[in-house]
């Protein structure tokens, strides 16, 4: 039953895909990227890994799609004519592809659980991480702990594309009130609905990132929807208003302070006289050790990436308020 | 088969039928404003009947705490999204299928 | 029970590809939000259904975050039309 | 038939892959690029998670003992790949933003002839 919905979901993808070859209006493009990001989630929740489905569809639907009709606002709609060669490309493709189905012939069948990936690491990693860890979801054990030093990489990479925007875009303030409120002026039920979802929201994402040990959900997820609060309050009631909320200046120092904060428990596990992020010695108990070492990394993911995402919201939010007013 | 799952199926059932009715609707309507009629009354419904479906399959947990609050989030947001959009298109400048096109035309074909 | 909500997954996802294909053929880019739109509702009942033929209905929380980010897409979507006027 | 239900999964990732890969060099308008990019990096993640699938297994989050749970290692690297994922999309679009204000076009055939394309 489940392989039938995994291939229908597959079947539409692969639609969607070819759709989006065909079509010059590029507004209709980014829609159709926000459908293939929600199916691909749903791939990922058909194939069990459901912390990635909620990532996908946090910040593959969500934040993408803003920002590319952010671009496109500032960009224009339509492609233009395309003088390249079809075949070139087409040639390529499939020469391309044809080598690769040709590979996956020596690949171990689909879903055997005899396949050499299911016999190395993973099994440690199933057996032991909920006497070790002591959490019920592997993968939170997995990203927190086993490989925490990746996630710090990980978490210092978003750090840095954030200043990656800051650098190539800034974000201009409006420091005289008179330019044009932004925001829906008629849409006056939107603005209520508004007001109402976002606290539920923001509720949402502290339930995320604190149960994030034991279902699906973690930092990562957590950071994106409190910023798709913060967004819908911008796109609802105009950026001068959420910047009032939230200044830009604030969020690059938790940006920050969440990276240190990650850092900070790895030098404090080192002086405690363990290995960089061994949270066995955060406590007199390793497995509440662990417990407090997850819990204060996540936080520092939860906050990074909230903090990253909001400042790239406003970088593009400022670039298409400043080519309005023009 | 208890008495609890045959209703529950049920439920299920009319909540698929009123999908499917719906997404019917998104095709055989005359123009924008009626197909978006068709589509916002059908999700809400569907939605109500689908989880109250599913309410029934659960014992009183987490779960249904969290079934309450998508039934609760999607009659907010959903009329919602449905309105706005509405009221944008005519705002754009789509017509009812009873107006008459004016100079410029009603429609717009976009691919 | 476990036929039924099959029947009843796959019965949405017959939905979900009549969503898709209106968004793959609008008349009106009016009529392509609305089938994302619904795509997007339709999807979020998809994934509490198959989360109780999955056996594991604890993973209701993706539910939440589809319905969430799918009326922010459509803010956001309706924020685009603020600058763009939609209709050329 | 037993060659289908082994690989279906893979072959239609990769024909994703491709799709995306053409996107990518045939579109002429940056932004298409970047979506194509996208559809390319999707595809994949889908490729991991396909490939950590048990069958029979359930998600990795435990319920009880004797559960056939499947592979939790690619979903921890796919898991952080996908925020790194929009990272770079976003730096990738405001480079965009940029050459938009710096030869007023985003087509890439149409700066190639331009006087002061570096």
């Amino acid at each position: 039953m489940i392989e039938w919905i995994d291939l229908i979901l597959l079947g539409m993808l692969a639609l969607t895909a070819l759709r989006v070859i065909f079509l010059k209006d590029l507004f209709a493009v980014v829609m159709l990227f926000g459908i293939y990001s929600f199916l691909s989630a749903l791939v990922f929740i058909v194939l069990d890994a459901v912390d990635v489905a909620f990532t996908e569809a946090a910040v593959g639907a969500g934040i993408s799609t803003v920002l590319m009709l952010g671009t496109l606002a500032l960009t224009g709609r339509t492609e233009k004519e395309n003088t390249h060669s079809k075949l070139l490309p087409i040639l390529v493709v499939s020469v391309t592809g044809a080598a690769l189905i040709y590979g996956t012939l020596d690949m171990p069948p689909f879903g055997n659980p005899d396949n050499p990936i299911h016999q190395h690491v993973a099994p440690r990693y199933i057996e032991d991480s909920p006497k070790e860890v002591g959490l019920p979801n592997m993968v939170t054990s997995v990203l927190a702990s086993y490989r925490g030093f990746d996630t710090l990489g990980e978490t210092v990479v978003v750090f840095s594309a954030a200043i990656g925007v800051l650098a190539l875009l800034g974000i201009r303030r409006e420091e005289d009130n008179n330019t044009p409120e932004s925001g829906f002026k008629e849409h006056r039920v939107l603005q209520i609905v508004a007001k109402i979802t976002i606290p539920l929201v923001i509720l949402f994402a502290l339930y995320v990132q604190f149960h994030g040990d034991f279902g699906p959900g973690g930092g990562f997820q957590a950071g994106v929807i409190a910023a798709a609060a913060f967004i819908l309050y911008g796109l609802v009631f105009g950026l001068a208003k959420s910047m009032a909320v939230i200044s830009p200046m604030f969020l690059r120092y938790m940006a920050a302070s969440g990276v240190l904060l990650y850092a900070g428990v790895g030098l404090f596990s080192m002086m405690q006289g363990g290995n960089f992020l061994d949270y066995n010695l955060l406590a007199s108990d390793p497995v509440a050790g662990q417990h407090y070492g997850i819990l204060i990394i996540e936080l520092g993911v939860g906050i990074t990436v909230f903090a990253v995402m909001l400042t790239i919201f406003y970088a593009f939010a400022s670039q298409t308020e400043r080519s309005n007013i023009q | 088969m208890n008495f609890l799952d045959i209703i529950s199926s049920l439920l299920l059932f009319a909540g698929t039928f009123f999908a499917f009715s719906g997404a019917v609707g998104l095709f055989r309507f005359p123009d924008f404003f009626t197909r978006v009629h068709a589509a916002s009354l059908t999700d809400s419904i569907a939605a109500i009947l689908m989880i109250a479906g599913l309410l029934l399959q659960t014992s009183f947990d987490l779960n249904t705490a969290k079934l309450i609050f998508i039934l609760v989030f999607l009659l907010i947001t959903s009329p919602t999204a449905s309105h706005a959009l509405a009221k944008s298109a005519r705002h754009g400048g789509l017509l009812l299928f009873t107006e008459k096109p004016t100079k410029q035309g009603g429609t717009n074909q976009d691919d | 029970m476990t036929t039924i909500f099959a029947a009843a997954a796959i019965a949405i996802l017959v939905v979900m590809a009549m969503a898709l294909t209106r968004a793959f053929t609008a008349p009106t880019v009016y009529d392509r939000i609305l089938g994302v739109n619904m795509f997007g509702t339709k999807t979020v009942l998809f994934i509490a259904v198959i989360g109780y033929l999955m056996g594991r209905p604890d993973f209701l929380d993706i539910a939440i975050v589809y319905a969430l980010i799918n009326f922010v897409g459509m803010v956001a979507v309706l924020r685009y039309f603020e600058y763009t006027a939609p209709i050329e | 038939m037993n060659l289908i239900l082994d690989y279906y999964n893979y072959w239609i990732v990769v024909f994703l892959m491709m799709t995306g890969f053409y996107i990518v060099i045939s579109a002429n308008n940056l932004v298409k690029k970047v979506v194509g990019l996208n559809i390319f990096q999707t595809s994949v993640f889908m490729m991991y998670i396909s490939m950590g699938k048990v069958a029979g297994g359930t998600a990795p989050i435990v319920v009880d003992d004797n559960t056939l749970y499947s592979n939790p290692l690619p979903h921890v690297l796919i898991l952080t790949a996908i925020v790194v994922g929009v990272a770079t999309t976003a730096v990738g679009l405001s480079l965009i933003i940029r050459i938009k204000r710096a030869y007023g076009t985003v087509e890439e055939n149409e700066f190639e002839h331009e006087d002061d394309a570096i």
